[in-house]
């Protein structure tokens, strides 16, 4: 974990509203894993007040480059939006804790939901490195909002919009309902949380595992704040930035 | 104590080397300088030792520590506003035994100074954490958090009526020789009159302010942006608040008094100083800069070298009012 | 009362035409609309009459009458901090008569409602200057500065001590059958208190708030920024404290509550409905865009529309606790 | 008085730290005159929250332009000064009273110091216009703080430095000092307060009449908020923003 002045080395849109940000990850800084994220400073100056948290989308230890896809939600997202390449980047990680991965024997099943993408598509690449096969399910509202050219190639993609307007009408979620019962899924998640609690349904009454990046609002980003409780179905809580964001989808409380 | 305004020294005229003192008193303790890390922004340490060299700092004000351990308060905990964020974090904290199994460790290894918060829903609760980190040993000063607004049954009636103060102050003298530092609230009508009350109780020091009852609502989906409704405003939006509230204490009580709210620069820490505080605190400004702190402390000792101030404690003297 | 999600409305479905109904009754006084412009911003309304529609305004409350003119605090008077601003203006304005007699006319020909902020260093003040402007006519309300805490010996006591809200409040309710509006500190432990304090005694509705006490210190000159060395804190960075006030207030009394404080943005003024205001006032925005207070209303008639909702008295009871 | 949404149309480096901007000032918005200003938004948010006041220091009405000079001093003008053609700019003016013409038979002399340079220079260039000769007095700490470029042509103009690194040593006040005590000048000025108030002392002495452009913190702008008080010597106050910022300098305290 280090706090690091870098750069923007390119932006591109990628869908209605997401853009990819490229941008240089020193060697020196640790290599990131799929499910660990960075926080980011805006702007200096009081406002925006705290650093924003965004996901590792990918990292190329060889080129010490690393891609966050983002959404525009808010200001600190906007003014990300409106960088150009030199930008100077305030970055601070690889924070938490990432994806551990699929036991042998069991066929991962890799699901994102909206901006929950980056995170899956940097999972999908380590397991590809790794040579270990695996399932790629890509839920949205609609066309617009699926970044095509960031999908996967390769066998085992699969692409679900609300309306239908691409790939096959329905939820992530029903994609997954609808493997075979008795397949011995590893289900790894990150999305909205209706999207998280149905996985959690799923993964309970089937007995698969189930590992879920989560999203909390963060003050600190390490640990020391308390700020980003996820609530546990047998009480208490854990922090989505020390403990998580890859947490045991089982024991988090989604709704 | 001298007095040089740099920007009118004579051009290329080097200044003779000067070493200001930066260490501070606060009671039977001896800071090696004025910047800590505030209570609840900075964890026990660890969390952010990858990030600064932490021996650096004057001192680690820990998060609250209460006897029974805490999960703290639903989510949402976190808003932010203008200029400022809301937390009710509700002290979650791993109790008593575990901090003293699990944090005292490494703090005891620290060169740091570390200034225990205490926090609790009664008085005795207040003496218990004490007296059981005196037995274990190994911190150099306690906080009472008498004025966190984020636990229905606890600080927040301690921290605002004056006899409260008084008690628990009183009561947690008795268990400790070391420094005592009262925390106190800024949701009062007065300020001097807790802080009064904390200094004939025997505090050796307040530290002011905590946090500002605040709340937020989201527009969008009409719920308060925060699980408990309201929560405590931190950051540079309340810092004239906290500028305010030592100006006025530091000329209503003899103790030191302890100055955060809003700190993220050496310029701002100077207004604590120059204001009448004697060390400060920097809480929210961490999570932006991990480095803040010490980037406050750097100012500030490049301040009194360029106007050749020998102590921190003369700083206060050099207000113009 | 409907409540529909517009942005969930099938994309394509044309809106059915839908008028909300903007008005607010505030004891016998209905204004237009629920947007004021507060006490102290926005001088007698003229000074901003070529920026924007003043007969577009629910209400303006003026700069504060005092019996004797007031030539007001030394200079400098205004500090900018951050996401918000100092100021101790020390109720300068021209008096009781100069008011009837310069400002008044003006205000008469005007459509929009003139709620006349009235301050006093004692009580036969208060009621001197209600009991002239009522025999003068031509005002719709009065609001009581009973919270300004710019005068020492002036609004700050009786504005801190339930007691004497109660006692200032019911002076002038005897003095005038108009809607008396009270205006409460946030420089107190429980603004609840205050808050029934008034209800008690006659007044037709609270608003909250007035300014915090802040300082800044300048490091360059070492001066406090403004000559009375603490002033009161407004705009967006107290936002959040004039929520939760607001919030708090709405729940222990029954009649209206005005809400301010930070206000710039047809949301943040939401936020305030939804917490519990039953109006509300643009103060300091108003210096970054004179038209603030319109762009505010069209913002919540827009809200309304959207979201169907029928009267602005509804917004409080779509809060989701 | 309009507040308007119009654009920068050049910048351009006058001295140390000093620049020149001119902006697009349409004719709908009204002529200022010398000694008014405006005051102008530094960026949309709360931080900085205040509108920041800026003297005009030219207006053309044939191509609806007019000029500023700035100092570059905190957060909004050091944002001023990296701002490119074409940027949006927030105007509100010409606000407050400027400059009256001086009374016929007087002679007047206009003196500027520091960044009061502005309001000088177009006062100079009105009463160029009308005929009327005057003298122009500039006091700098040094020469790199003088805007040689934006000195008046012709006659009369003098330059004091107080390292005498350009013109005469000394300050803009001595040079006033060394004019006839007989002559009947009228004083136009606009600089620190040292200076406005050493000219106090001299147009006191002479019984010169004396327009002073005075400098205080605004929140309004407008008349409304009473915060932009200068004291006078007879006791209360006048508002910099709507009884000046030209007030009779005889009347002003300026200690
Ligand atoms: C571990 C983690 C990883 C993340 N990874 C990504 C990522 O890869 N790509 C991406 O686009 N975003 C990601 N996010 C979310 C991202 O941090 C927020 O979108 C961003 O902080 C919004 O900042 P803003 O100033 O633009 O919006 P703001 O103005 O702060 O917020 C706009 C709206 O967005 C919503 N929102 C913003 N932040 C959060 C949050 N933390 N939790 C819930 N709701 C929120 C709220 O409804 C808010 O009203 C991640 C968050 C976390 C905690
Ligand atoms: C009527 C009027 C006309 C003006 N005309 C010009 C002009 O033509 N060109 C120009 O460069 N400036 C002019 N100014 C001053 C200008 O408004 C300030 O320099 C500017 O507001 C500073 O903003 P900032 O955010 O950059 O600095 P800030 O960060 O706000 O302040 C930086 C420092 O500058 C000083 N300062 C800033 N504003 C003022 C003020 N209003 N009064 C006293 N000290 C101040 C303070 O010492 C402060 O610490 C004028 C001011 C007024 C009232
Ligand atoms: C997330 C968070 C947690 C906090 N927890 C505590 C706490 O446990 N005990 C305490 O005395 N103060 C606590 N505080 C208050 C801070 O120590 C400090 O008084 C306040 O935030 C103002 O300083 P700042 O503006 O520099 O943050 C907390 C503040 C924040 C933001
Ligand atoms: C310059 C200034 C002058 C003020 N004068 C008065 C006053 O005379 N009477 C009063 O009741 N409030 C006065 N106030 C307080 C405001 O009416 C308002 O309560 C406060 O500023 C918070 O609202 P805001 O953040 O929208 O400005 C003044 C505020 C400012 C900034
Ligand atoms: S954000 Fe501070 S503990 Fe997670
Ligand atoms: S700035 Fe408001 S009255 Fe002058």
């Amino acid at each position: 974990m280090v706090r690091i002045d870098t750069e923007l080395l390119s932006k591109r849109r990628v869908a209605e509203g997401y853009f990819e940000l490229r941008l240089r990850w020193p060697s020196g800084a640790g290599a990131p894993a799929a499910g660990q994220f960075l926080t980011l400073r805006a702007r200096g100056g009081g406002d925006p007040l705290l650093r924003r948290p965004f996901a590792f989308a990918s990292h190329d230890a060889a080129e010490d480059e690393a891609t966050l896809v983002i959404q525009e939600r808010g200001s600190a997202t906007r003014a990300l939006a409106t960088l150009e390449p030199g930008a100077k980047l305030d970055l601070l990680g690889p924070l938490g804790r990432g994806f551990a991965f699929p036991e042998r024997g069991t066929e991962p099943v890799l699901v994102a939901g909206g901006i929950g993408v980056g995170p899956v598509l940097f999972l999908r690449a380590s397991l590809d490195a790794a040579g270990v096969a695996s399932r790629f399910i890509l839920g949205a509202r609609t066309a617009a909002l699926v970044p095509e050219s960031l999908l996967p190639r390769g066998a085992g993609v699969e692409v679900r919009t609300d309306d239908g307007s691409l790939g096959t009408r329905g939820t992530a979620a029903d994609a997954v309902a609808a493997l075979p019962r008795d397949a011995r899924v590893a289900l790894f998640a990150c999305g909205p949380k209706p999207m998280m609690a149905a996985l959690d349904r799923i993964a309970a009454e089937r007995g698969w595992p189930y590992q879920a990046a989560v999203e909390e609002w963060m003050a600190c980003g390490v640990g020391a704040c308390m700020g980003c409780a996820v609530p546990l179905k047998g009480g208490g809580y854990s922090r989505a930035c020390a403990d998580g964001p890859v947490l045991d989808g089982r024991l988090v409380k989604w709704d | 104590m001298g007095l040089n305004d740099a920007t009118r020294a004579p051009v290329g005229a080097a200044p003779e080397p000067f070493a200001p003192d930066l260490s501070v008193r606060i009671g039977p303790l001896t800071l090696a300088n004025p910047v800590g890390v505030a209570s609840g922004t900075f964890g026990y340490g660890e969390e952010y030792a990858a990030l600064l060299d932490l021996d650096a700092l004057g001192a680690v004000y820990t998060k609250a520590v209460t006897v029974e351990p805490r999960a703290g308060n639903p989510a949402p905990r976190l808003a932010e506003t203008p200029c400022g964020m809301l937390n009710s974090i509700g002290l979650a904290n791993p109790g008593l035994v575990a901090f003293i199994r699990d944090k005292l460790p490494a703090l005891r290894a620290r060169r740091f100074r570390t200034v225990v918060n205490v926090a609790g829903a009664a008085l005795d609760d207040y003496v218990r954490v004490v007296e059981e980190i005196e037995a274990a040993g190994g911190v150099d000063a306690y906080e009472l958090n008498v004025s966190c607004p984020n636990v229905k049954s606890g600080g927040m009636a301690f921290g605002t009526d004056p006899a409260l103060v008084a008690l628990v102050t009183e009561a947690v003298r008795r268990a400790t020789k070391r420094a005592l530092v009262v925390k106190l609230s800024p949701n009062v009508t007065d300020i001097r009159e807790t802080a009064r009350a904390a200094e004939a109780s025997g505090a050796d020091a307040v530290s002011a302010i905590n946090t500002l009852v605040g709340m937020a609502v989201d527009v969008k989906t009409r719920r308060p942006r925060l699980a408990m409704k309201t929560g405590g405003l931190s950051g540079p939006a309340l810092r004239p608040v906290g500028v305010a509230a030592v100006y006025r204490i530091s000329r209503a009580v003899k103790i030191p008094v302890i100055g955060l709210g809003g700190i993220a620069t050496a310029d701002d820490a100077l207004e604590y100083l120059l204001a009448g505080a004697d060390a400060v605190q920097v809480g929210t400004a961490t999570f932006a800069d991990p480095g803040a702190a010490l980037r406050v402390l750097e100012g500030i000792e490049a301040w009194m070298r360029q106007n050749r101030v020998a102590r921190v404690a003369d700083i206060k003297g050099l207000l113009i009012e």
